[in-house]
C-alpha cells in the first residue's frame, strides 16, 4: 500500500517537473524571439513564475509534509513577492527614460 | 641592436613562465606523493573525530571556531579595520545620491519583506553549528537591512533608523566579545580561543545549547560583520 | 500594541519553519529574538496593519486570502500557457498596446498589492503608476478587437473589489 | 532527477544569447535576473539529488541576496551626467 503510494506521488511529481521544464524552455524561446522590450518582459515574468511554481509543486509532493515543503512554501511565497517587483522596476525605469520610442497613439491614451 | 634587445625581452619572458610552470610542475608533484601514510594527514582527523571534540555538526564550523579559531579572528579584525578606514577616508556626511529614485510601490513591498530578514539572518547566526551558514553569513544577511532602507528610501532616512553611533558601538562590541571569549579558555587552564579541550560541556550534538562556546562567537560575528559592512556601504554610497 | 502583537505572532511561525523542530530551547530562544525585532521594527519600518481594524474581522478576512491566492495561481498558470503558444509559433503574431486605467484604491499596500496581480494575469504589465491622478500604465500583449478590451478591464477590476475587501 | 537539472541548465545557456546580444541595457537585466531564478531551482533540486534537505537553506540565502541584487543595478542603470542611457 505505502509502495504504490509512493509510486503515484513520484509519477504526478515528474508530471509537475516535465510541465516546469516545458515553462522554463518557452522562457527562453521567448526572451530570443519575441521582437520588443515589453513583450520580453512579458515572457520573463509570467513563463519563469510559472515554470518556478511547478517546480515547488513537484519538491513538495515529493517530500509530503514535514518542514522542508513547508520551507518551500517560504521561498515560493518571497519569489512570488518579489519577482514582479524586479519586472515593475525595469518597466518604470524604461517608461520614464524613453529609451524605446513608445508604441501608443493618443486614441488609447484616452480610454 | 634593438631587434636584438627585443627578441631577448621576448625570449626572456618565455624562459620566466617555462621555469614557473616546471617549478609549479614539481611542487605539484611533490605535494601529491606526500606519503603513502594515509595517517599524516589532518583532514582524516578533522572528519573522524569533529564531531566528537567539539559537539558540531557543521564541520565547517568546527574547523573555524574551534581547530583555527585564531585564523577566524585575523579575518574578523579585517572587517575592522576596512570599515574604520573607510569612514575615515569619505568625510562627507550630507550628500546626495544619484540614480533613479523609485516609486511608491517598491517601498511598500520593501515594508513587507524586512521581518523576514531579519528572522532569516538571526536563525543563520544561532544555528550556525548545525546547519549550513554561520556568522559570516547571517551578518551579511542582517546588513541587507540597512542597505535595503538606503536604496529605496534615502541616506538620512537610513542613518535615522540606525544611528552610526550605535553601528560603531555595536561593531565594538563584537571586536572586544570575542577576544574575551578567547581568554575564558586561559582561565580554565588550556589555550587561547579552545573550545573543545577546555570542557565547556559540548553537549548532545545536534541540540541548540551544543558545542560549547561556539554560538556565542557566532552571535559576536554576526554582530560585527553586520555593522561593519553597514557602515562600509553607508559611506561608500555618498557622493557629491 | 495591536501591531506589535500580530508581528510577534509570524515572525515566531517563521521561526518555527526554520529552525524545523518544535523544542522548548527552540520556543525560549524565538521568543527573545521576535520580541526584539516586533519592538525595534513595529514603529519604524512596518507599517501593515491599520489600527482601525477589529481583531474579529481578520479571521473573515482569511477566508478571502484563500480565495485570493488560488485566483492567483491559476491566473499565473492560463496566462504562462498563453504567453508560451505565442513563443512556439512559426510567426508570432503580437498586438501590442499600452493603456491608461484609473483605480479607485486610496490605500498604498492595495496599490502594491494589484501590480502583483497585474503583472501575473492575463498578458498584463504595470509599467508605471501616477500618484496624484491613481494612473496605471498598463501593456497588454495580444489584444485584437474592442471587445477583448472590455473583458479585460473587467478582468482587473474584478480583482480589484477583491483586494479592496482585504485592505481597505 | 539529474536530467531535469541538465535540461534546467540548457534553457539557462539558452537564455544566456540575449545577455550578449541584447540591444539595450534593460533586455540584458531581464535575461539576467531570469538567469537567477533559474539556478535557484537548480539550488532547490540539487539538495534532492544529493539527499541532503538541510541544503534548502542556501538556496534561502541567495533568494534573498539576489533580489538585492537585481534592484542596485536597476538603481544605477541611469548614467550621472548625461540625460540619456548609456549603452
Amino acid at each position: 500500500m505505502i509502495d504504490f503510494n509512493l509510486s503515484v506521488r513520484q509519477l504526478f511529481a515528474f508530471v509537475f517537473f516535465i510541465a516546469g521544464i516545458y515553462f522554463l524552455l518557452s522562457t527562453a524561446v521567448g526572451l530570443i524571439r519575441f521582437p520588443n522590450l515589453y513583450t520580453r518582459l512579458h515572457a520573463g515574468s509570467k513563463c519563469l513564475m510559472a515554470g518556478g511554481i511547478s517546480v515547488f509543486m513537484g519538491c513538495i509532493l515529493l517530500e509530503g509534509i514535514s518542514f522542508v515543503s513547508l520551507k518551500l512554501i517560504v521561498i515560493m511565497v518571497f519569489l512570488f513577492i518579489t519577482n514582479p517587483i524586479a519586472i515593475h522596476v525595469i518597466a518604470s525605469f524604461d517608461n520614464n527614460y524613453n529609451l524605446i520610442p513608445k508604441t501608443y497613439t493618443k486614441e488609447d491614451l484616452d480610454k | 641592436m634593438s631587434r636584438l634587445n627585443e627578441r631577448f625581452t621576448k625570449l626572456y619572458k618565455i624562459g620566466l613562465v617555462i621555469t614557473f610552470a616546471y617549478f609549479l610542475l614539481v611542487l605539484f608533484y611533490d605535494i601529491h606523493n606526500l606519503g603513502t601514510d594515509r595517517k599524516r594527514y589532518l583532514s582524516e582527523h578533522y572528519i573522524s573525530q569533529g564531531v566528537q571534540e567539539t559537539g558540531a555538526t557543521n564541520l565547517v564550523a568546527s574547523v573555524l571556531y574551534d581547530y583555527r579559531a585564531f585564523d577566524t579572528l585575523g579575518e574578523a579584525t579585517m572587517i575592522l579595520t576596512a570599515a574604520t578606514v573607510l569612514a575615515f577616508l569619505v568625510p562627507i556626511t550630507k550628500a546626495t545620491m544619484f540614480g533613479t529614485p523609485f516609486k511608491s510601490i517598491v517601498n511598500q513591498t520593501v515594508k513587507l519583506i524586512i521581518p523576514y530578514i531579519a528572522v532569516l539572518g538571526a536563525y543563520l547566526i544561532l544555528f550556525g553549528h548545525i546547519s549550513p551558514g554561520g556568522g559570516f553569513v547571517g551578518g551579511v544577511v542582517l546588513s541587507i537591512i540597512a542597505i535595503l532602507l538606503t536604496l529605496t528610501y534615502s541616506v538620512e532616512f537610513s542613518e535615522y533608523i540606525f544611528k552610526p553611533d550605535q553601528k560603531k558601538f555595536i561593531e565594538d562590541i563584537g571586536a572586544i566579545g570575542f577576544v574575551l571569549l578567547g581568554l575564558l579558555g586561559i582561565f580554565t587552564g588550556s589555550n587561547f580561543l579552545s573550545n573543545g579541550q577546555a570542557n565547556f560541556g559540548t553537549g548532545n550534538a545536534g541540540e541548540v545549547f551544543s558545542a560549547g562556546l561556539m554560538p556565542f562567537i557566532n552571535l559576536m560575528i554576526g554582530l560585527k560583520v553586520s555593522a561593519g559592512l553597514a557602515i562600509i556601504f553607508n559611506s561608500l554610497i555618498k557622493e557629491k | 500594541m495591536k501591531k506589535k502583537l500580530l508581528i510577534f505572532i509570524l515572525t515566531l511561525a517563521l521561526w518555527f519553519v526554520l529552525a524545523g523542530k518544535v523544542n522548548i530551547h527552540v520556543f525560549l530562544l524565538g521568543a527573545i529574538i521576535c520580541s526584539i525585532i516586533s519592538l525595534m521594527l513595529a514603529d519604524n519600518v512596518f507599517s501593515f496593519v491599520q489600527k482601525k481594524h477589529e481583531l474579529k474581522g481578520f479571521f473573515k478576512k482569511i477566508y478571502y486570502i484563500f480565495l485570493l491566492i488560488s485566483s492567483f495561481i491559476y491566473d499565473v498558470f492560463i496566462s504562462a500557457i498563453r504567453v508560451s503558444r505565442h513563443a512556439f509559433e512559426m510567426k508570432p503574431s503580437l498586438s501590442s498596446r499600452t493603456v491608461r486605467i484609473k483605480t479607485s484604491l486610496e490605500n498604498l499596500n492595495s496599490n502594491a498589492a494589484l501590480v502583483n496581480f497585474i503583472t501575473f494575469t492575463q498578458g498584463s504589465i504595470a509599467m508605471d503608476f501616477d500618484h496624484l491622478n491613481r494612473y496605471y500604465f498598463i501593456h497588454w500583449i495580444d489584444v485584437h478587437g474592442e471587445d477583448e478590451v472590455e473583458v479585460k478591464k473587467a478582468l482587473i477590476s474584478k480583482h480589484e473589489h477583491l483586494i479592496a475587501k482585504i485592505f481597505d | 532527477m539529474l536530467y531535469f537539472i541538465l535540461a534546467i541548465v540548457l534553457c539557462a545557456i539558452l537564455t544566456f544569447y540575449r545577455v550578449i546580444k541584447g540591444p539595450s541595457l534593460p533586455d540584458r537585466l531581464v535575461a539576467m535576473n531570469s538567469i537567477g531564478v533559474m539556478f535557484l531551482l537548480v539550488l532547490v533540486l540539487l539538495s534532492y539529488y544529493f539527499e541532503r534537505k538541510i541544503f534548502v537553506d542556501v538556496a534561502l540565502v541567495y533568494g534573498v541576496s539576489f533580489f538585492i541584487n537585481v534592484l542596485i543595478m536597476a538603481k544605477y542603470l541611469k548614467k550621472p551626467g548625461k540625460g540619456g542611457v548609456g549603452d
